[in-house]
């Protein structure tokens, strides 16, 4: 499995019989592949979809059914459409129960940047700000470090898309918890040592008491 | 009441400086009928574009921004439009940047004659310069106003003469939204049936908002 | 012809071609029967239909379609039905040409008070308020007076229903406009004299130069 | 996710002091089912009702009211009600009227993460009363506040079992609304299907928001 599969499969875990989760683009949107058995959620797109459902076959795509990359998806029995102020009402509402996101930098405040890096082009920070602060549950799924630099902060240095929303962090690493203490690491990948995850993080890690093995 | 009009006609109305509301979400429920007319047969210029996305690279918003006639942008998310992209660098006065809902709610707000509204979205972050806060219940919310435009362009899949407007499935987005909140209303629809054809419950945007209605040549 | 559909055939002929109208419960519901030939309008109910009809036959009554006193009615082809916040976002938005309701009082303000009187049990705005603040035009359709007592004042006395919307007043016996200068007697009724109108009215009416006869 | 359950079980998360939303435009899309539940096999009190109306003298809701258990209520029109008259002269902080477009506003914003807005409907008078005034682009409007229930009532004409709820013509009216508005939100549905069977078009309220779904005794 590789590095994406892996987080992707860690994070769908966290999800429960009957949430409502919206999954960003990139890495997010391979967790629906991996929701356990018994496990019911619906998936929400951002510009009016409720019950979102896998990539069409080839040749039965419908360009009245995108997902928020602008592709074309398929919805599954008990969808519902709606428009842009109506899908953000359900997510600035707080009946999203949980999206997944990447992020550029997050720090132990639970603050989170991912949309816009200083000097290079700005593309806008689209339903992200939305989701992060409407979401019961903010979860970022993301490769632990950019090419051996860190991307867990003491604190976010680019623009912030919110103010301490994210709550836990899942990398091919481990699985980390943002607590008013600091950033716990709860579970560590195999293969990887407390001294590993610590020198690609800024932040000082926390070990919890009850560490584990991430499952994999 | 004939609402029934040409692409060519109906960007007549626009004039130089005037705000215009785009609806779509990338290419799903964008009007590329309308806008194409804009380029081609209207020469109005000093055009503000109020958009979700401005687009894509392929659309035809891109080919109207390469005229120069847009000299203003409100938008969400514009990584699919490089025009865009450049305009910001150019100018960053000349792109304002909502959250997603922000900008759709502002939309609302124009055309429900709500002049502003406290949203949570944005406090702690460069959406908050510049804009008043206040707390609620113990949380900070920022105050957004109202957004309108002169005029609006939305794609349907089907329209009834008298302008009743369905847009299927995730097309609905933010046309649905800018109907309400411009002056003259422009639904180009991929099909037109008589009066009576469409199901009331299946109207996304009732025909008092269209003021003209076209023939989109995607049909 | 009596004197309420006298009054609701005036007022139908101020309304134009494609007008969105919202008619009050009593007097201004009989506007509906007097619509001109060739003039088209579309009929909101507040609760959520624009495209109104008349009365169902007996027997082909619907429990899901009704009017805004709770009466069934039917819907005309073309028409639209949603909820009460997208109803009055159609409201209040601006998007009704034209009310046309009944007052207890109205004065050479344009202030309107409809919803209340004092010291008797209080039935509640309903959607007046957000109807005569919002619609583009307001048109009070009234008797002119209550057994004798004047109901056009210098200055309303009741509650408020809203502040300077009123732009005409028509009764059986005139029709006024409410200026800047303050109320016009614009026509006055066949056989009604100008001091038969004024001894009923507690503003002191401005008599238009172009003063004609009532159409009846 | 079973969400089907009998009237009787769903009222039983009904707790003193809690505040319920009940859709309906007098008798059109009133969940009369559940009030009939809440009245006859409930002993919750103390409640405060948020009804557009209260209903009429041949509601539920009425004889509920006769009980007692109702100390408070939010509305726009209480004409129909003689007994939420008769409670606003025995006490006029018991009820607080509304106009109705900004009582169906308040309740959207409470669903829609809004904690409040700015409305023109209401100044100059007693409604504007307490509450701050602001001018936007030289009008003046009030600003109104969220609202939000414990509980929400609303009536179906056809649900999935998801949830996913259809209401018919003139029936949407606050139930559609309220069913955003609250932390537990029970459906009566004139005819239940199997998910999949409602046109995905047709939701008026996605079953996301429906935590207890009962068949309607008006079938």
């Amino acid at each position: 499995m590789d590095i994406k599969n892996f987080i992707a499969r860690r994070v769908a875990r966290e999800l429960k019989d009957g949430d409502v989760v919206n999954l960003g683009i990139g890495l997010p949107t391979l967790v629906a592949n991996h929701v356990p058995e018994g496990v019911q959620i619906t998936l929400q797109a951002e510009h009016g979809i409720l019950g979102a459902g896998p990539t069409p076959e080839p040749g039965k795509e419908d360009p009245d059914i995108t997902n928020a990359g602008g592709f074309p998806i398929t919805v599954i029995p008990g969808a519902s459409f709606f428009d842009s102020a109506t899908s953000f009402a359900v997510i600035r509402g707080g009946h999203v129960d949980v999206t997944v996101l990447g992020a550029l930098q997050v720090d132990e405040k639970g603050n989170i940047a991912n949309w816009m890096v200083p000097g290079k082009r700005v593309p806008g920070m689209g339903g992200a700000m939305d989701l992060v602060v409407g979401a019961k549950e903010v979860i970022v799924a993301m490769e632990h470090s950019l090419k051996g630099s860190p991307k867990i902060f003491k604190e976010c240095t680019y623009p912030l898309t919110a103010v301490g929303v994210v709550k836990k962090i899942i990398t091919e690493m481990g699985v980390m918890d943002i607590t008013t203490e600091g950033i716990v690491l709860k579970e560590i990948a195999p293969g990887v040592t407390i001294d590993d995850i610590q020198a690609l993080t800024d932040a000082q890690l926390i070990i919890s008491a009850e560490l584990k093995v991430m499952d994999c | 009441m004939g609402k029934i009009t040409t692409a060519a006609e109906a960007v007549r109305n626009i004039k130089d400086g005037d705000v215009i509301l785009v609806g779509g979400f990338l290419m799903a429920g964008s009007p590329e009928t309308l806008i194409k007319a804009l380029l081609e047969t209207s020469g109005a210029k000093d055009l503000t574009v109020v958009s979700n996305d401005t687009g894509t690279a392929d659309s035809n918003m891109i080919k109207v921004m390469k005229t120069g006639r847009v000299i203003k942008v409100h938008a969400s998310y514009i990584g699919a439009n490089p025009m865009t992209g450049q305009m910001l660098i150019d100018d960053p006065n000349s792109v304002t940047l909502y959250p997603q809902g922000t900008l759709a709610e502002k939309l609302r707000c124009g055309g429900a004659g709500i002049a502003g509204f406290y949203t949570p979205v944005g406090v702690g972050t460069v959406i908050a310069e510049g804009k008043e806060s206040r707390i609620f219940d113990g949380r900070e919310y920022l105050l957004e106003t109202a957004l309108r435009g002169n005029v609006a362009f939305v794609k349907a899949t089907i329209a009834d003469k008298f302008g009743n407007c369905f847009l299927r499935g995730s097309t609905k987005n933010f046309g649905a939204i800018m109907a309400r909140a411009a002056d003259y209303v422009v639904a180009e629809a991929q099909k037109i049936v008589e009066v009576g054809e469409l199901d009331p419950e299946l109207v996304t945007i009732p025909g008092i908002f269209i003021d003209a209605l076209v023939q989109s040549e995607d049909a």
